[in-house]
């Protein structure tokens, strides 16, 4: 976990989303695996966890995917190449080796960075994405052709129509190799939860997002419930095994 | 630059610097980013007897330049702090203070009592001015009568250093910093979090579970220095300033009402290296604008 | 969109928008900006029988976020505003509410008495909660048995709307809610400045020559709201919300929680449209939110 | 008084002062005298009052001089041309018409625009500019060479060695016709006192500067004590007729 300053090199946008890479002289601190992510200063007093879309450490370079959802994330939409930032980080665990499993990369919406890196990183053929959103806008053209990957909108405005349950049940369907496949997935809870029902005897880890007051472990403030207690998802996560969370957030309801 | 404050009854920083309860932890997470021996003194997240799983999340929000949160006072309990984590502490040259907390009388002489029997502490902070439980705490920390018989109750029971860590969430902090040092306190420090809210006009629902937290940041800040003054010339036991303190000027500003130290609080949390500079960036203002040392600039406020 | 709202007492707000009083003079210096009609009312600064010269300067600063003030009520006198500033103020179509002051039960009883004698007038707003006097003021606002017995006081006195504006510098506002309640008042109104501080470590003084005065602005918004949120819950009369509203969504918090209105202060300063624009604004932010009526949003938190 | 949109068309820095030249649409706002100011956007809570140096009704035009001295004004300093900005004003009055008194304008530091401003608008031979500062970094290159002016640094690195008080003494040895002239001056209070003590016959108006809450007269932040009582320096001023002033701002000591 280092201090670091990043130099925006280059931003494309599509529609809300920005993707924003980055130079830093800190390499040593992208020395990174997918899950991870960087507390990021956007304008507000609390700096905002991003996740690495793709880092790579000789040339200094890290790439964020992200989302305009409010006043930090709008500010870091909104940057220019040129613009400097701080950052702390990186932070957090990162998904088991599949060690030789197929595994099923399942990302909604702006929860499509950590899928991303691991596809970069897995050997071909062992995975399959499955990339949701509403619609179009919120699919930004990642994954070429040669990487395997299925879109699905609710709208049906680009890839299949559906959810990603859908999507994950057609392919299974196709290759029955995926049958038994490892579940890593990062989006919306709602996502998450409905991939858990889906499928309960599958494997399933995911990457949570919690409003971080920190991101190094310090401030308590991003736990969730687990069947071993709280957990910081900044440092015992984000990436958590389904199985282990309980979604009450420890409320009583 | 001398740079050494001194708090009584042998609590003696080599800095003012100090890190504030519940924004450091146990002091790890900060070694990546410095020594810790760079700090006058951490004060350790508060320790109750037993271990507290803390409240429901969400916990912390951002709001109008500062945060509210409630963490409920999370922590692994006495024996845990002792046997695990203390000695990782004591690793570095730094004073350690345990911020000790329960929710009665007995709870509070309990965990005291306890820590009595372990090496390596350089002082207690009670806090009675916990806003995110339900009892002892805030309790303690709005009833000066209450506050002055648990000091008593503490004092009687340990030769350490004992600080006290009143609320700001009181109409007159000078009653209660008068009840600490007449019951026996070494030094007062203030302020702890006051309690603020913030709702979701989209949701309709309160941006914490506990609806209600601790505000604490930046914008906090004129009512911690009013405070720190007010206490300051009402008291002659050493006061430590804390709200809102991100720059070496922040703490300059409390150190020239009277504070004898500071603590930096949520500026952990968004500048994690603010604690190894703090300490050099005061020596060299100092320097620079010719105050001859800590000492004389401590309290030199014109009025 | 229905924007009335009913403070009780005859005192029916075409819109829920007030501006709050210190920070709006009496009405005239908004006219360039916009048309008074656009106000649900407008509360004067604090008026005393006589004229009052105010505090030395500096006065104001800003700090962390907002801005600390020591005006001390500078004002021309009740004489003065009869006869040369309410008449202007009723050209406009918007509710009047005189805010009133004295430094002692007989001052502001003299005042109340003198201006039931003159036409224009909506309503009172006693202000028991000036940081920036050194008698009166804060005095009554931190003692619920002088707050109880004033109240009582101007109640026999009129049968015009008698709001009563609290202090945030309390322990425990539900108690001074309620004494207000118990004792007669149609309505609170809170809350009115934090004490704060701020210094200048370059000259080593005060910011302000008063040394303490009060703070407002969007730093103190999170602690308003939980005070009214408080006070909501403790009493049935209409609750006002005030303490760093710079925008609709600000304004809707408030009423979310539960205030019957709202009063815009330090953002007259650095937007002084604002009061113009807001009524519109959150009307148009009810409906795009499909919220039914700005009654059924009033207090509508989840919670 | 209004609230209007500036843009920011050209800037030129001299050390730590930049004059910024803004076009409007708010015309009708640029009906302005020397002396009245504009509340400008800073990147703090509060506007920051600075005075019109030169402005084109016309054209739209409104030209500020800013000298860096805290967080506002490096806001200000460090605008680049493109920006906007928010604006209320003007504000305040203004100098009372000399009648064909022969006028001295004198100005120190970044109380020079008021002063600049008047010698754009007054009859030629009708007045003589003094400029004082520390040194040739406060004295910025505003005046050509067929104003008459001169210029006095504490350092002696522009001008004069010297206070204005000198450069004042001097312009009236040498025109004689100045010895009953009327003086307006806007800078420290130091050096307006200073003026006061060394010309106590003298007529003398200043531009006095008060740190602002609004800037259009609802605050009373602004206050200044004056045999009448104490005034507003928004509204009431900035200019004020020395003799009515009492320096001790309501302070008993
Ligand atoms: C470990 C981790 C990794 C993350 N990685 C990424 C990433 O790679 N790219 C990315 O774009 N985001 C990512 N996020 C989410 C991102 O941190 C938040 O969107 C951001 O903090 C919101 O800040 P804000 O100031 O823009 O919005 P806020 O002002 O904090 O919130 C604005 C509104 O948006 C809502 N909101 C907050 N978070 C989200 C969300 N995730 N989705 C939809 N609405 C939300 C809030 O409830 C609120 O109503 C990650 C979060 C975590 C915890
Ligand atoms: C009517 C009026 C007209 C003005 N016209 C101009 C103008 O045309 N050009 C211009 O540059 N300024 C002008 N000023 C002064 C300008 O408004 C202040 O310099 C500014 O408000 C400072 O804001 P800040 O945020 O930069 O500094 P702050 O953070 O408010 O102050 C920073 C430090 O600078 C000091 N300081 C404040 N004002 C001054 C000052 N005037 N000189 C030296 N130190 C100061 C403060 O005491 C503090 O220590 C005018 C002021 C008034 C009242
Ligand atoms: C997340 C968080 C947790 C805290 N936990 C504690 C605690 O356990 N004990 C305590 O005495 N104070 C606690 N505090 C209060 C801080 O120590 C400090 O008094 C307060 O935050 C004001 O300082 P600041 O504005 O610099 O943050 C906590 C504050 C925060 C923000
Ligand atoms: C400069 C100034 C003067 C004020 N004068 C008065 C006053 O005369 N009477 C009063 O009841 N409140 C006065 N107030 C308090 C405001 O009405 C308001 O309660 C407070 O500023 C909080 O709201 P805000 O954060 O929106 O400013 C004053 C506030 C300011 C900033
Ligand atoms: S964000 Fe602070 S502990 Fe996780
Ligand atoms: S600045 Fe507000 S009255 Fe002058």
């Amino acid at each position: 976990m280092k201090q670091l300053r990043l130099f925006l090199k280059d931003k494309k946008t599509w529609f809300n989303t920005a993707i924003l890479e980055f130079v830093t002289e800190g390499k040593e601190a992208l020395d990174v695996k997918a899950g991870m992510f960087f507390m990021l200063e956007a304008g507000t007093l609390l700096k905002k966890p991003i996740s690495v879309l793709d880092a790579d450490k000789k040339s200094g370079m890290v790439k964020f995917l992200v989302r305009r959802v409010g006043r930090g994330t709008a500010f870091l939409y909104d940057l220019k190449p040129g613009d400097e930032l701080n950052a702390v980080g990186p932070s957090g665990n990162t998904f088991p080796d599949p060690a030789g499993r197929p595994v099923l990369l399942v990302g909604g919406g702006s929860g499509i960075p950590p899928m991303f890196f691991l596809s970069r990183r897995l050997p071909r053929g062992s995975f399959h994405v499955v990339y949701g959103g509403r619609s179009k806008s919120d699919i930004v053209p990642l994954f070429g052709k040669s990487v395997s990957h299925r879109i699905m909108t609710d709208d049906g405005s680009l890839g299949l129509k559906g959810t990603v349950v859908k999507g994950v049940r057609k392919i299974m369907k196709d290759k029955p190799e995926f049958k038994n496949a490892l579940v890593f997935s990062c989006g919306p809870e709602a996502m998450v939860k409905a991939l858990n029902r889906a499928f309960p005897q599958m494997e399933h880890f995911t990457s949570l997002e919690r409003y971080m007051g920190c991101g190094f472990g310090v401030c308590l403030g991003c736990v969730v419930q687990t069947s071993g207690g709280f957990r910081r998802v900044c440092v015992d996560g984000p990436v958590f095994n389904t199985r282990d969370l309980e979604w009450n957030n420890g409320n009583e309801n | 630059m001398e740079m050494k404050t001194d708090l009584g009854r042998g609590l003696v920083l080599k800095n003012p610097v100090m890190l504030a309860s519940g924004t450091a932890g146990f002091g790890m997470e900060f070694t990546d980013f410095y020594s810790l021996d760079k700090l006058g003194a951490i004060v350790t997240k508060g320790v109750s007897m037993e271990p507290i799983a803390g409240n429901p999340a969400p916990r912390i929000v951002e709001a109008s330049g500062g945060m509210i949160n409630s963490i409920g006072l999370q922590n692994p309990g006495a024996r845990v702090f002792a046997d695990e984590l203390l000695p990782r502490i004591r690793e570095y040259d730094v004073a350690c203070v345990v911020n000790v907390f329960g929710h009665s009388d007995e709870a509070y002489a309990e965990v005291v009592e306890f820590l009595e029997g372990v090496e390596g502490i350089d002082g207690y902070e009670v806090n009675i001015s916990c806003p995110n439980v339900k009892h002892g705490g805030i309790q303690y920390g709005t009833n000066p009568e209450m506050t002055r018989r648990l000091v008593k109750e503490l004092r009687c029971r340990t030769n350490r250093h004992l600080m006290v860590k009143l609320s700001p969430n009181v109409t007159d902090i000078t009653e209660f910093a008068a009840a600490c040092e007449d019951a026996g306190a070494d030094s007062i420090s203030l302020v702890n979090t006051l309690l603020g809210m913030a709702v979701d006009v989209k949701t309709r629902r309160p941006e914490i579970a506990r609806i209600v937290g601790g505000y604490s940041g930046p914008s906090i800040k004129p009512v911690a220095l009013r405070m720190v003054y007010q206490a300051v010339k009402r008291v002659s036991i050493p006061v430590i300033g804390i709200g809102g303190i991100q720059s070496a000027e922040d703490a300059l500003e409390f150190l020239l009402v009277g504070a004898r130290a500071v603590q930096v609080g949520t500026a952990n949390f968004y500048d994690p290296g603010i604690g190894g500079r703090l300490a050099d960036e005061i020596g060299r203002w100092l320097n620079l604008h010719g105050a001859g040392s800590l000492d004389s600039w401590i309290g030199s406020l014109k009025v």
